[in-house]
């Protein structure tokens, strides 16, 4: 009876959930096991919470998603060219295991993460084009000291970018750029990470009771030698799996759990709509249809490729279908998430494109079908075996074969690798996809489609959108306001003229938290809260 | 002892003849072996009252989506969640078919008047606000054709299959049973899951599925009869006669096999049928717009809590059906296994 | 000469998809201490029926007995209670049944199983109950009964299990011993044994018994007294010599002069035509009657009641009335009688 | 009855060792890559495929990974980083077993409790009610009973926990989800079973005995009864101690049966193995448990097979 | 009789069940007999001794394990073609000992009777094939009506004289009757073996009688072999074995039969037959000898001596 000993400490609460908070212990349930907590090698969004409450980077994001001093003594200076970053540390900061946190532990971590034999998933995703000789470390032309991240001391760091980048010091939030301590690591060697007890600490918790990625209950307790634990009321967290929504909402309710995962499924949200149970964000991340212009004449074409952009109606996909608080996306870089110096979206409520308009769009695809040459079409649309996605891509096959006649969508919804194998493969007509960002700043969804980018797998090309990319990667990087306009310009083009892809909805993520729950903090990027900030409503 | 008051007269004691071809006639009227199993199985009240249940399921699964002023498949997602209403009833706030929900906390919600919507669902809608009544008895359809096709295919299957294994018994039978031990090893699971993945989307690859382990307890208990059959004297009859194999097995041992086959192909009807909707449970069913019982009930468990109908009434038609066909089968099993007879 | 068992008038129906089948239509016979008492007939022609009901082993589900008495120690068995009919099973009446290879339970040991009726009936401990057990292994003819008593039924062969099954029914000295068929899956060889065994012990704990059987042999050699069924009634019952040297029924008749005997050789056998009566519609008349080749018109119409031939031999015939004509019976019966007629003279 | 013994095994070995190979076959049918992320490099997934072998052909990766399999190495999840397949599947199985087996438990002796009573009530309400208990058991799906009762019975009334394993009472809903299956099985085989063991003559002359009903049911028909039950009840014990998807995410049971599904799912081959050798291995054991059990219950098969 | 001619030689015939298994039965183990035409000859044994066996391999429903079978000059056993097959078995048939397992269930009597019929090809138009039924079915004394029931509406006695109808319907010269009345009623035995025997004068048919009621035996066969344990023990005309049975298993046999008549019973004295009794020694060469002109006994040299004494007083 395995869970019999590991529950002795549990025992005792059964209504976990109200005793939980009094005692200030927080029960939280995730809807997956924690992938690994080896900072450089996580790459899933509960690996990265995890490892935002119980480590630390340069800098943490607030509760406003701005980068604040974590490790670092205050914020980077940063040179003119605006491609040197020099950070200070503070000073007395140690790890769980009483080695003090060192600007060789970072420069260490980063290394790590680039080289290709640690297969850390975002490592090199992360460093080619931004860190200074990142490329060349990679493909091992160099050696890992020539990166550019130097321990001029103990407590300073000089990171070296290529280029300016605006949102350095909020991509230093990232999971991937954590410290690590060195010592520790190559003591444990293969052991590292492989449980709680082979890991350290230098966040406000410490991991307890995990005993590796297949472990479906694990806990968090304060960590004493974090340096900002005055005001943390939460002393203990429970984590659980619970894989099943309907379930999750179940211990919820009978208050066995505190914060639920994140809930999709309309049917379950439904039953808590308007109570204060419910906490919504919205997220960063956007939906849409990619349409393959590879090989299929059709999709080739563009008023065909605006036809059926135009078709979907995106207000009933939010209010009638997904009716989980998700917003109509008539754009490619969300609303609420890049923001320039003055604070000002990147998103106005001007640009927006590809508005659903059903007499235009059938207007569209008989010129469309004409110019093919074609009467009928059939088209494969790939989507995810996840409830929503079934349910959004049945939505979406009405919408498209009512209103475009002689359209025939054949619906395959496959397992995430299925979807990725076919994604790489371009083995799709349409494939229903979505983006999350992977720093703060509309290239991460900007330059997705440049010709031939790594994520691009639709074979959608312009030179004119390429070169805008290019002007405000490279020319323009240390004008931001300029850069900002010729992003827009580019998203103008990608939607506007070439309708390359059929944006659907921005999501919002919804959450069951108990009422007695304050300031528990949500993030955009990387690790999805920082429970430390909570409070406890007595 | 002899004297009773009766009247006996002198020519009542002459001899008749009795005509002894006449005595060797059968009286009762001739009945076959279905004709006589149809007596047993009329006894069986809770068979015959499945019987009739189904045939009335199998009737309104075909009549179903036509009565419906819906398509089954039309979506019309401002219209969806809605509570089943029908005319006429929607006054008998007992019965759950007057258009109103109600919500966790107790409050009564009235979705038809809050959206302004005139139109009756019967059983609702969905999510995406297809008539679910429409569905349902679409779905129904969907998952016998899936059931009965499976069922079929797992008798063709198991029945060739173990006929052949235990008619030529010896090394063919010891292969043959170590083939099914390999099979009923691997978890099927992964047969499903590849089947479904490498076909093209649909019913068949669900029944190929359903159907690639699903025959071998068909075969198991063919083979044991096979053994059993292939001793009896009829067959060895028909063997010192000189009719061949192919002919012994399909003339004479697989007739007398039918209660049996009958039996397990009854009993395969519900185990595909939850089959499929356990697939539906794994996000591996039908995929979208057509439906299943499977995916409808999996679809309404999601939301089992906010829009319980959604769940309850694919739920009961599910459980009804399989409840039916078990009750059937149960009867003829009673009715056919020779076993069973007194 | 003391009846230990009346049966009266018994009438059984089973209900059964077809109708009501009249298996019993009003048998009356009686047991006397320490007699054998044959029954013989024609297969369904009732006989396990009406032993059956004595043990009331009859399925509760779809049988019923529709009148008559079965009178047993001043009791009429027919109407007992459960608990009070399982108190006169196994210990005042036993039953052996046709088929020793079925009649043990498989999986319990034989020792325990001829245990069981011991504990149950004379209250005594296990270890007697043991002693006596070996006691009647022993007494039945099986060697080592120490080694046996451990086995199995399925360690056993056909006639050892018989043995075996007799063992249990004479367990408690029972008054009435009813052996339904007990050697007719046997061997000739075993069936000779378990005969001359049976006789055996009867003499020792002068026990009364029923035999039911159809081979005439069998009956010649156990039987003191032989009532005949057919179709549901005894047609005629008479001491063992009355019945094969002065039969009187047609059905009688027909039974023994369709065994071969072992000189003649090249005459055909007789042949009783026709098949049994079906007792779902019975006839009107005289259930042989479609049968017989001496039928009367009055066979047709009237049930025959039992014409006494002697004090203790009784017919349901027509053909004993006084207004019947007189009829041959078949030749081998004739030669039979003749040998009867000499030896009555003789005496 | 050592040499049935050892050729049992022999047999076990084989069937094992063509179910393991035809799985390994299979499974690399089912597309998908098992290196589920968008964001590696070429290079990494090359690195990735050259360390897991997975860049050989099919055949040479079938030798590599049995004469691993041989040795006792089951291998390192993909979707678990690199988590050895071995320390995966030990975490979970305790669960699913613990689990399957109280079902199992429960499943049979109230399975075949009510088709004993059936069987010795033939005909009457008892028997239509366990008939329509056994009938309904078996045809509610069983995520719709698991939910029913996890909402009602835990959320509503607050009887059992809703979730969770930590500790015995946490296991109780889960059991009840899952013994509705074998009862309904148990319950509907030893109803026939029992009927006709009750219509057998030793039946008959133990009641020519003088034995009571109860004896009669209980020392004479059950056991007897049993032997056909056990058959159906073995490769079922097995489904069950496998875990079942169902039941284990409903109730949030860290068991096998959810991680065996989504190990198909994500392509994580060597999880999936190691699950199916598990999976594979309880199948011939139990068939052999099976069989031995015959023996004993059945004397006449113990003779048998000691020849 | 001295130049009857031989239908069917039986010679060294062995039936090993499960050969090379640890459950190895020696069913029939080396039986020599031959059959004559147009004769009856009677195999008795109890139960278990190999009488089904011999007459099922004679039949090929087994492969015999060695040994020959000739029928009609031609070796029954061995490689043969699918016409030398046809005409086996159309010249030998079978019947039954159960009447009810003895008839597919499911078919009409109709089909029953004409299965050889359809199998040999033997009427060419649908009329033929139901004359010839009919034509069978009162030959077994049963009317045409009962052609369209099925056989479970029958009593033993009709369903047993169906499975003769049946194996006549091809017209063989040879039947092996494998027990065809233990399983029925005393009375209805008579219908049978009446019936068999008027077929054998009419048709000339030869029987391998198969039984173990051995006054039933008697009155059919013309000579009868007893087995032991998969051997023919005594093999003789059947008046000379009922009046002098030699070997002392026919003896213990003989005497266990009870007789219908109560006067005889009272007196009949039983033998028991101990097999320990023949002593044979290591290799002794023990096979059957003739004692008397066709009248011979499983026995070794030095028992022939003893036999021929006594039977010489
Ligand atoms: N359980 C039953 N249900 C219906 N009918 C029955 C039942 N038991 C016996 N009968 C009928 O009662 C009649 C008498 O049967 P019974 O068993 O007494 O015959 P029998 O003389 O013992 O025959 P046999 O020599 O074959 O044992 C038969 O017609 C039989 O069909
Ligand atoms: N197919 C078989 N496989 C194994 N053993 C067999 C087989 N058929 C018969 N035997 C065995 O061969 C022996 C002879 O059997 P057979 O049936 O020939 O006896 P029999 O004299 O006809 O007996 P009965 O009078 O019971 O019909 C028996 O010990 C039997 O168990
Ligand atoms: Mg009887
Ligand atoms: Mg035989």
């Amino acid at each position: 009876f395995g869970g019999g000993d590991k529950g002795a400490s549990g025992d005792g609460d059964k209504k976990g959930g109200d005793k939980a908070a009094a005692s200030k212990e927080l029960r939280v349930l995730e809807s997956a096991e924690v992938h690994g907590m080896d900072s450089v090698m996580a790459q899933d969004s509960l690996s990265f919470t995890m490892l935002n409450n119980v480590n630390e980077g340069l800098y943490r994001l607030n509760d406003k998603q701005e980068p604040i001093p974590g490790v670092a003594d205050g914020m980077p200076t940063i040179s003119d060219d605006k491609k040197t970053y020099t950070v200070k540390l503070k000073q007395d900061l140690k790890w769980s295991n009483g080695d003090p946190v060192t600007a060789h532990d970072f420069v260490f971590a980063w290394q790590r993460a680039l080289l290709p034999e640690t297969k850390s998933p975002y490592g090199p995703y992360m460093m080619i084009g931004k860190i200074a000789n990142a490329d060349k470390v990679y493909k091992k032309k160099v050696k890992p000291e020539e990166l550019g991240i130097k321990a001029k001391d103990d407590y300073t760091l000089e990171i070296t970018l290529v280029k300016p980048l605006d949102y350095f010091t909020s991509l230093l939030t990232f999971q991937t750029f954590y410290p690590q301590n060195k010592k520790f690591v190559e003591e444990k060697g293969k052991d590292f990470a492989k449980n709680s007890d082979n890991l350290v600490f230098n966040g406000p918790y410490k991991l307890t009771d995990w005993n590796g990625p297949t472990d479906s209950e694990w806990g968090m307790e304060l960590n004493e030698s974090y340096w900002n634990n005055k005001e943390t009321t939460i002393e203990k967290l429970k984590f659980n799996v619970s894989k099943d929504p309907q379930a999750s909402a179940n211990a919820f309710s009978a208050g066995e759990a505190d914060i639920s995962p994140r809930i999709g499924d309309s049917g379950v949200l439904s039953q808590y709509e308007g109570t204060e149970d419910m906490l919504s964000f919205l997220e960063p991340s956007l939906w849409w249809l990619k349409m393959n212009q590879k090989e299929n004449k059709a999709l080739q074409n563009e008023n065909i490729r605006r036809a059926i952009a135009l078709t979907v109606d995106k207000k009933s996909l939010v209010d009638d279908v997904l009716k989980d608080g998700s917003i109509v996306a008539d754009f490619i870089v969300p609303k609420e998430f890049a923001k320039d110096e003055n604070g000002e979206d990147f998103r106005t409520d001007e640009n927006n494109f590809l508005k659903t308009n059903k007499e235009e769009a059938k207007k569209l695809w008989e010129t469309g079908l004409k110019e093919v040459g074609i009467k009928e079409l059939e088209l494969v649309m790939v989507d995810q075996d996840t409830e929503t996605a079934k349910k959004t891509a049945s939505f979406i096959k009405d919408q498209l074969e009512t209103n475009l006649s002689g359209l025939t969508l054949n619906v395959q919804s496959v397992p995430y690798p299925v979807r990725l194998d076919r994604e790489d493969n371009q083995d799709y007509d349409i494939l229903m996809g979505g983006w999350g960002p992977d720093y703060q700043d509309p290239m991460t969804y900007m330059d997705l489609w440049v010709t031939d980018g790594g994520q691009n797998k639709m074979s959608y090309s312009n030179p004119k959108f390429d070169a805008l990319i290019k002007k405000a990667d490279v020319d323009l990087a240390t004008k931001p306001a300029e850069r900002w306009k010729t992003l827009q310009e580019a998203e103008k083009v990608l939607l506007e003229e070439d309708a390359a892809v059929a944006p659907l909805y921005q999501r919002t993520a919804n959450f069951l938290v108990n009422q007695k729950i304050d300031n528990l903090v949500h993030h955009d990027l990387g690790g999805e809260f920082s429970y430390f900030w909570a409070k406890i409503e007595e | 002892m002899a004297d009773k008051d009766m009247k006996l007269t002198r020519d009542m004691f002459e001899p008749v003849s009795v005509n002894t071809t006449k005595s060797e006639k059968i009286e009762k009227p001739s009945l076959n072996f279905w004709q006589d199993s149809w007596l047993r199985v009329r006894k069986n009240k809770a068979a015959i009252v499945s019987m009739v249940i189904l045939v009335l399921i199998v009737l309104m699964a075909f009549i179903g989506p036509l009565m419906s002023p819906y398509e089954y498949d039309k979506q019309n997602a401002s219209h969806s969640n809605l509570p089943p209403r029908v005319q006429g009833l929607e006054d008998i706030s007992w019965l759950p078919f007057d258009g109103t929900l109600e919500k966790k906390d107790g409050t009564i919600v009235h979705p038809y008047e809050d959206r302004n919507i005139e139109n009756y669902y019967w059983f609702g809608t969905d999510s995406l606000g297809r008539d679910l009544f429409a569905r349902i008895w679409q779905g129904t359809q969907i998952s016998l054709l899936i059931a009965v096709v499976a069922a079929l295919l797992d008798m063709l299957i198991g029945v060739t299959f173990g006929a052949v294994s235990g008619y030529f018994g010896g090394r063919i039978d010891n292969l043959m049973q170590r083939i099914i031990e390999v099979l009923m090893g691997i978890p099927n699971l992964i047969i499903v899951v590849l089947m479904i993945l490498v076909l093209p989307p649909g019913i068949i690859p669900i029944i190929i599925a359903l159907s690639i382990t699903g025959w071998v307890g068909m075969a198991r208990v063919v083979r044991a009869q096979v053994l059993k059959l292939k001793e009896q004297e009829f067959v060895l009859a028909a063997r010192t006669l000189g009719e061949s194999t192919p002919k012994i097995l399909f003339k004479h041992i697989i007739p007398n096999m039918f209660g049996v086959i009958i039996i397990n192909t009854m009993f395969s009807i519900p185990n595909a049928i939850f089959f499929e909707a356990f697939l539906s449970f794994i996000g591996l069913g039908l995929p979208e717009k057509e439906a299943s019982l499977g995916t409808l009930v999996e679809a309404g468990f999601r939301s089992m809590l906010a829009f319980p109908y959604q769940m309850i009434i694919p739920a009961i038609m599910i459980s009804l059906t399989m409840v039916v066909f078990n009750m059937i089968a149960d009867g003829l099993r009673d009715a056919l296994d020779p076993k069973m007879r007194d | 000469m003391e009846k230990i068992l009346e049966v009266k008038d018994l009438e059984i129906s089973f209900h059964t998809f077809g109708g009501e089948v009249q298996a019993i239509r009003g048998v009356s016979f009686d047991l006397i201490k320490g007699e054998t008492l044959a029954i013989v007939g024609e297969s369904g022609s009732g006989k396990s029926v009406t032993t059956k009901s004595i043990m009331r082993l009859l399925p509760e589900s779809n049988s019923e007995i529709k009148g008559g008495q079965i009178l047993f120690d001043g009791k009429d068995l027919a109407k007992l209670k459960d608990k009070q009919m399982q108190g006169i099973r196994g210990k005042d009446i036993s039953m052996i049944f046709q088929d020793p290879m079925t009649s043990l339970n498989p999986t319990i040991k034989i020792g325990k199983q001829i245990m069981e009726p011991i504990i149950k009936h004379q209250n005594v401990g296990k270890a007697t109950a043991k002693e006596r057990a070996l006691e009647l292994l022993r007494l039945v003819g099986i060697p080592n009964p120490e080694q046996r008593f451990q086995q199995y039924p399925h360690q056993f062969s056909g006639g050892m299990r018989q043995r075996v099954v007799i063992a249990i029914a004479l367990a408690c000295n029972p008054k009435v011993l009813i052996a339904d068929e007990p050697t007719t899956a046997l061997d000739v060889t075993i069936q000779a044994q378990i005969l001359e065994l049976m006789k055996d012990l009867q003499k020792k704990i002068d026990t009364s018994i029923i035999f039911i059987t159809h081979d005439l042999g069998v009956v010649a050699n156990v039987a003191d007294r032989v009532a005949v069924m057919y179709g549901g009634k005894i047609v005629e019952v008479g001491t063992v010599d009355e019945v094969f040297y002065n039969p009187k029924h047609p059905y009688t008749w027909g039974l023994i002069s369709s065994m071969p005997s072992l000189d003649a050789k090249d005459e055909a056998l007789y042949a009783i035509p026709g098949t049994p009566p079906d007792l779902l519609n019975p006839p009107k008349g005289d259930a042989f009657a479609p049968r017989n080749a001496y039928a009367m018109k009055i066979d047709l119409e009237e049930q025959p009641p039992m014409f006494k031939v002697s004090d203790t031999h009784y017919a349901a015939t027509w053909l004993l009335h006084p207004d019947a004509p007189k009829v041959e019976p078949p030749e081998a019966v004739k030669r039979r009688m003749k040998k009867f007629l000499s030896e009555q003279e003789g005496k | 009855m050592l040499r049935y013994l050892v050729q049992r095994v022999i047999y076990m070995l084989i069937t094992l060792f063509v179910v393991v190979s035809a799985t390994f076959f299979l499974m690399k049918i089912v597309p998908g890559t098992p290196f589920n992320s968008e964001k590696l490099t070429d290079e990494q997934v090359e690195i990735m495929n050259r360390e897991y072998g997975l860049d050989q052909p099919v055949p040479v990766q079938y030798l590599n990974y049995m004469a691993k399999t041989i040795q006792g190495d089951l291998g390192y999840s993909f979707q678990f980083n690199n988590t050895p397949v071995t320390e995966l599947l030990s975490e979970r199985v305790g669960p699913s077993a613990f689990l399957g087996f109280q079902a199992m438990l429960v499943g049979t002796i109230i399975g075949i409790f009510l088709g004993v009573v059936a069987a010795l009530k033939q005909n009457t309400w008892v028997d239509y009610t366990s008939t329509f208990v056994a009938v309904v058991g078996k045809s509610i799906p069983s995520f719709i009973f698991a939910g029913l009762m996890q909402y009602y019975i835990a959320v509503k009334l607050g009887w059992f926990p809703v979730m969770f394993w930590e500790g015995y009472e946490y296991s109780i809903l889960p059991t009840i989800a899952l013994s509705m299956f074998p009862i309904s099985i148990a319950a509907r085989f030893m109803r026939t079973e029992m009927i006709d063991v009750l219509n057998s003559d030793y039946i008959t002359l133990a009641k020519a005995k003088g034995a009571s009903y109860l004896q009669i049911s209980v020392k004479h028909a059950l056991r007897n009864a049993l032997i056909p039950v056990v058959t159906v009840l073995g490769p079922l014990a097995v489904g069950l101690m496998t875990g079942s998807l169902v039941v284990e995410q409903i109730y949030s049971v860290p068991g096998i049966g959810e991680q065996f599904v989504s190990s198909i799912l994500t392509n994580d081959y060597p999880v999936i193995m190691g699950t199916t050798i598990l999976f594979a291995a309880l199948f011939v054991f139990v068939t052999l448990l099976v069989d031995i059990l015959y023996g004993i219950i059945d004397p006449r098969i113990r003779l048998a097979g000691g020849k | 009789m001295e130049q009857r001619e031989k239908l069917l030689e039986i010679k060294n015939l062995k039936q090993y069940f499960n050969v090379g298994k640890p459950n190895m039965v020696k069913a029939v183990d080396d039986v020599t007999f031959d059959i004559y035409k147009g004769e009856t000859l009677g195999l008795v044994g109890e139960s278990g001794c190999g009488k089904s066996t011999t007459g099922r391999t004679i039949i090929r429903l087994y492969n015999a394990t060695d040994g020959e079978v000739i029928f009609n000059g031609a070796n029954v056993h061995g490689k043969k073609s699918k016409k030398e097959l046809k005409d086996f078995n159309r010249n030998m048939q079978m019947i039954f000992q159960d009447p009810s397992a003895s008839l597919n269930a499911r078919m009409k009597v109709s089909d029953i009777i004409a299965e050889g019929i359809d199998i040999h090809g033997l009427a060419k138009t649908k009329q033929e094939r139901m004359d010839m039924v009919y034509d069978l079915l009162e030959t077994v004394g049963l009317n045409r009506e009962h052609a369209n029931r099925y056989p479970h509406e029958f009593s033993g006695g009709q369903r047993q004289r169906i499975g003769i109808a049946r194996a006549l319907a091809v017209q063989p010269q040879f039947i092996i009757a494998d027990e065809p009345i233990s399983a029925l009623d005393v009375s209805i035995q008579a219908q049978v073996v009446n019936l068999m025997k008027k077929l054998q004068k009419e048709k000339g048919l030869t029987y391998l009688f198969i039984a173990h009621d051995l006054s039933m035996v008697k009155y059919i066969s013309d000579r009868i072999g007893v087995m032991y344990f998969g051997k023919l023990v005594e093999l003789a005309s059947s008046d000379e074995l009922y009046e002098n049975p030699i070997h002392p298993y026919t003896q213990s046999l003989l005497s266990a039969i009870p007789l219908p008549d109560p006067e005889s019973e009272r007196t009949r004295k039983r033998k028991v037959y101990n097999p320990n009794i023949h002593d044979y020694a290591e290799g002794e060469d023990v096979k059957m000898r003739e004692v008397t002109p066709g009248h011979f006994v499983y026995c070794s040299e030095a028992e022939l001596k003893q036999y021929q004494a006594i039977h010489a007083k």
